[in-house]
């Protein structure tokens, strides 16, 4: 065991132990930590709009613009004011009763990111996964390739490789189905849309096999960062 | 008027030059602009959510309010990294300073490495992130054992799935058996992305339908209450 | 109601005694050796290949999209792709679209580009903040990355960083906007992440682009990878350890997958633990 | 139909469409003008045009004629006969019905969408008198909150039984929220947790306490990454636009059926797109693969 002797990561070590004594029980120590690490980020935060946004993309154009204008050239960059006015009006909902100037630049927003994600939407998920769909059912190479494999695992993940065409379209055809909302799901309308269930469930499956090895990795690392880092003890 | 109409025609004018700039290279200059805009506005709306932390706060602190010795921490936090963040840099490009301000060989000023800032940054946020995500680690183990119930068919068909790609995506699964790797990234490129897909194609219309009933100004519940 | 039997406290047993048996499976692995053998996803190989197949002087833009939170699963890959990059003489102009991520960026920057490389900055490679907008800065960026990025991470004007200040023979600027670069690298925890990076760029401005994400996100990004709209995936510890295996630098991922195999073999034995339990018992 | 501005937004737009679907009959003619020069439309992305055009005139269409009275059929979704049963069950054992609405701010339409269905369930427990309880994770979501419930309760005839404290803000912070809620369901162990609207990692530190405690749990949220916790925990879970129709379903709004209906047109047509293509592709024919090509 080799403690460490820096001062920071004792810092780091003990806020770790705070946080995770949550497990045990709520007490004053995790609350102590977790409004720290509130205001903590919400001070990083501020500071980065400050000299990553603020500053580059709106104080600085606006200087170089009014410097412009005391010799007499009116610039693009003035423009950014109008940005300034419509964000400073957000802040009217701080005051109750008087938010109805903030809908001006809400309505900006929201608007700009509307256009934006219908057009995201219809190429990126729409249009190219359709698109993506329209596969023959059957798969030549991967009919041939079951033909060359060898050894009874290969055998089996070939085998089901020359299924996996026709499992894809049932498999997209049943879910999709199954979100159509206007026929009873009775008789074969029924058993298709139980078929989109299974479907669902194993690919709830996946994602929750993936959350678990999300998860174990970030307790990994704090584990790592105290027995290694903080107590210095031999780790791999 | 100003609290209603204008607000809509705003929307639909910004949301359908979004959409024509797609089709339409010709828009690209002015819809720069607005993209110039709406990304300083974005950035005020955070820090508006800031102010909204520190308006909580300070009230609960005035008000001693319940817990509002926390609030004084939280306070104290947020406080010192404005002030190494925002404040210092701030009075240094208004009086044009250049010389740096060291304490204990590191940069009072700024949020780049080597300055106080970005030493709190690495030694109280990320280890305190870092942890409260970790917590779901021993959460997820307490789910799995005491409320994941295989009661059915659709369970039993997910818990399989999940115990698959649980162990194929890990070493260990393919000293089990050698073709567990295999047979885990083929769920995963197989059954799982049908499904998937499937709800990428509905969610995407959804997507799309709430999209336009925004830029035709047929949804305006985001615009609130008169 | 009768008196619980001891199977039935069992199942309902403290959730702290759960928490204490995970903590002791994930924590055995880190003081016991245990060799695996590692085996490589198609996924993970589309990803080196792409990266594999640059040319010195080729310049890449690099989108760190993430925070802490997932510091654990995303540094190994930005440590070996920036490694890789470097390997490769590619170029790099780097970006955030998390306001948490340019101190993660800047230490991957320094540790691998500088420290490793003796790369320079400003010539080899390029670190240029944080912004705001999400979506907007992603379509803003395939127009100019001069208007949306005046300034770098460190305040200097883009016209006096020369890897961005130098202009082609008709006046226009040479790396400016997606057209002027190969690919997209983008390390992501979820929005603004790959997903958007998909939708709003890889056609719009007809670029590849891989991505290395979190574990949490992989499963969805799959259909992106088969419909080719991703041109490589790496999800999670288990997609950062293939990687760090094919670019041969054992780093994190590569250490952590015995833990992560035990770990996740706790979690299976729990789920099938507690409905041993809950099926003897619902049965009396 | 009055003419409001809503009206006649609808109509100018129904107008346009019938204008842009006329006008893409031009994009050949289009295309061959503009051949040498520097474009004026990208003729190459027409295909996402025609998409677009074909599904706003669907949904317009749907929307246009649900506000004039039209009845549409939609199937009964499944989870909202498990909320009814498990807000009786609650009443039975005059228990409280607690109701998550999710953890994000109003700017998510999810949030907006789980007020629809608190409504509902508002009413239900208002008929009789079962306490409810909604804690808020997002300041500005609290004054939604008490606007939905004390409506209800004024439209189901008992407004005194609303109480200002049924709505509960608990923290912004993700995880201090949680252990609030977490709490309330330790402490005042309701017969029913409802978790309806928007969910990230907490899905399953909620789903798990309120299955300890012994609730009929229902869940939905169209965050898909958090469903798999669900389904493991909860008796009903309403999966992605499952979530949406259900709300649909309860309003009484011809937006929303409207908008439900025509993205079921769609998906007709989508489904019947992908059975020809298929058709096309297994006999080795690729013009509509082609066509969909992005550029």
């Amino acid at each position: 065991m080799n403690l460490s002797g820096d001062i920071w990561v004792w810092v780091a070590a003990i806020l770790t132990l705070a946080i995770m004594s949550y497990l045990y029980k709520d007490n004053p120590i995790y609350k102590f930590a977790e409004y720290l690490f509130v205001g903590v980020a919400s001070g990083y935060y501020l500071s980065i709009y400050y000299a990553n946004v603020m500053v580059p993309n709106l104080f600085t154009p606006v200087g170089d613009g009014v410097k412009a204008l005391g010799g007499g050239v009116w610039t693009w960059d003035l423009w950014r004011l109008v940005a300034l006015v419509l964000g400073l009006m957000l802040f009217s909902r701080l005051i109750p009763k008087f938010g109805w100037p903030s809908r001006w630049p809400m309505g900006l927003l929201v608007g700009a990111y509307s256009g934006l994600a219908i057009m995201g939407f219809a190429q990126g998920d729409l249009l190219a996964q359709l698109q993506d769909s329209l596969i023959p059912i059957i798969d030549k190479s991967a009919l041939s390739a079951f033909g060359d494999a060898s050894g009874m695992t290969n055998k089996f993940l070939a085998f089901l490789n020359v299924l996996s065409h026709p499992i894809l379209i049932i498999g997209l055809l049943s879910t999709l189905y199954y979100f159509f909302f206007s026929q009873e799901h009775t008789g074969v309308s029924g058993k298709v849309a139980k078929v989109g269930i299974w479907f669902l469930m194993i690919s709830f499956g996946a994602s929750y096999g993936f959350t678990v090895m999300a998860r174990v990795t970030l307790a990994l690392d704090r584990l790592r960062f105290l027995f290694g880092d903080w107590l210095g003890l031999n780790i791999l | 008027m100003l609290k209603r109409e204008v607000p809509l025609l705003i929307t639909i004018l910004v949301g359908w030059f979004m959409v024509i700039e797609y089709f339409f290279p010709g828009a690209e200059k002015w819809s720069s602009e607005l993209q110039n805009w709406a990304i300083i506005m974005t950035a005020l709306a955070s820090v508006l959510g800031v102010a909204n932390v520190a308006r909580i706060n300070m009230l609960k602190i005035s008000r001693k309010q319940k817990d509002w010795g926390y609030s004084v921490v939280l306070m104290a936090g947020m406080i010192l990294m404005v002030v190494l963040g925002t404040l210092f840099p701030m009075i240094k490009s208004i009086f044009g300073i250049e010389s740096s301000w060291t304490l204990a060989g590191m940069e009072l000023s700024g949020v780049t490495s080597g300055t106080w800032f970005t030493q709190f940054y690495d030694s109280m946020f990320v280890p305190m992130q870092g942890t409260m995500f970790a917590l779901l680690a021993f959460y997820i183990a307490s789910a799995a054992f005491r409320s994941f119930r295989i009661r059915s068919v659709d369970a039993t068909l997910l818990a399989v799935a999940a115990i698959i790609v649980m162990i194929g995506r890990v070493p260990i699964g393919d000293v089990m058996w050698s073709g567990m790797s295999g047979l885990s990234d083929w769920i995963m490129n197989v059954p799982n992305l049908a499904a998937k897909r499937a709800i990428l194609i509905g969610a995407a219309l959804g997507a799309i339908s709430t999209g336009l009933k925004v830029i035709m100004g047929i949804e305006r519940n985001f615009l609130g209450g008169d | 109601m009768s008196e619980p039997t001891k199977l039935q406290k069992l199942e309902k047993i403290d959730r702290r005694w759960v928490f204490l048996v995970m903590l002791v499976a994930v924590s055995i692995p880190l003081f016991v050796s245990v060799d695996l053998p590692l085996k490589v996803t198609p996924a993970a190989q589309s990803f080196y290949d792409s990266i594999e197949a640059l040319q010195p002087g080729d310049i890449v833009y690099y989108a760190a999209d993430y925070d802490p939170g997932s510091k654990p699963e995303l540094d190994p890959m930005l440590m070996a792709t920036l490694d890789h990059l470097c390997r490769k003489d590619v170029k790099i102009v780097s970006a955030c679209l998390w306001p948490a991520a340019p101190p993660l960026l800047e230490a991957g920057l320094n540790t691998v580009a500088v420290e490793k490389y003796g790369k320079e900055y400003g010539v080899d490679f390029v670190h240029l903040g944080f912004k705001e907008g999400k979506e907007n800065v992603m379509v803003q960026l395939g127009k100019s990355f001069r208007d949306v990025f005046p300034q770098d991470y460190y305040g200097t004007k883009v016209e006096d960083i020369p890897l961005l200040a130098q202009k082609k023979a008709n006046g226009e600027w040479m790396v400016d906007k997606f057209d002027d670069v190969k690919m997209i690298v983008n390390i992501s925890a979820g929005y603004p992440g790959t997903k958007e990076w998909v939708q709003q760029v890889r056609s719009r401005y007809n670029i590849p682009i891989i991505s290395g994400c979190t574990a949490v996100s992989a499963p969805e990004y799959y259909t992106y990878l088969r419909s080719d709209q991703l041109s490589g995936l790496l999800g999670g510890l288990s997609g950062a350890a293939e990687y760090e295996d094919l670019v041969n630098l054992p780093g994190f991922g590569i250490q952590g997958m015995a833990a992560q195999s035990l770990g996740h073999v706790a979690i299976i034995l729990m789920i099938l633990v507690g409905n041993i339990l809950y099926f003897i018992n619902s049965r009396k | 139909m009055p003419k409001t501005l809503h009206n006649r937004l609808r109509a100018f737009w129904l107008r346009a469409l019938a204008l842009a679907l006329g006008g893409s009959l031009w994009l050949p003619v289009l295309a061959w003008a503009q051949e040498d020069s520097q474009p004026f439309f990208l003729v190459e992305r027409h295909n996402i045009l025609v998409i677009l055009v074909v599904f706003g005139a669907l949904f317009l269409f749907c929307i246009s004629q649900a506000s004039k009275g039209k009845r549409y059929f939609i199937r009964k979704i499944a989870g909202l006969e498990a909320v009814e049963e498990a807000v009786g069950r609650s009443t039975e054992m005059g228990k409280a019905v607690l109701y998550v609405p999710g953890i994000d701010d109003v700017n998510n339409i999810q949030t907006i969408y789980s007020m629809i269905i608190l409504s509902h369930v508002a009413k239900m427990v208002a008929r009789y008198e079962t306490p409810l309880i909604v804690p808020i994770c997002r300041p500005f979501v609290v004054p939604l909150a008490e606007e939905t419930v004390k409506q209800s309760y004024l439209d189901a005839g008992s407004p005194d039984a609303y109480n200002v404290n049924d709505i509960r803000y608990l923290s912004e912070e993700q995880f201090a929220f949680t252990a609030g809620v977490d709490g309330i369901m330790l402490r005042e162990k309701p017969a029913a947790n409802l978790y309806l609207g928007s969910f990230f990692a907490e899905s399953l530190i909620l789903a798990e306490t309120g299955f300890q405690t012994g609730a009929i749990q229902i869940a939905g949220t169209a965050n898909v990454h958090q469903l798999p916790f669900f389904v493991v925990a909860c008796d009903y879970t309403l999966m992605g636009e499952e979530f949406f129709a259900a709300s649909a379903y309860l309003s009484d709004e011809p937006k929303l059926i409207g908008t439900l209906k025509g993205t079921d047109y769609m998906k007709v047509v989508l489904i019947a797109v992908l059975l020809v293509g298929i058709a096309l592709e297994t006999m080795g024919y690729s013009g509509l693969t082609n066509w969909m090509e992005q550029r």
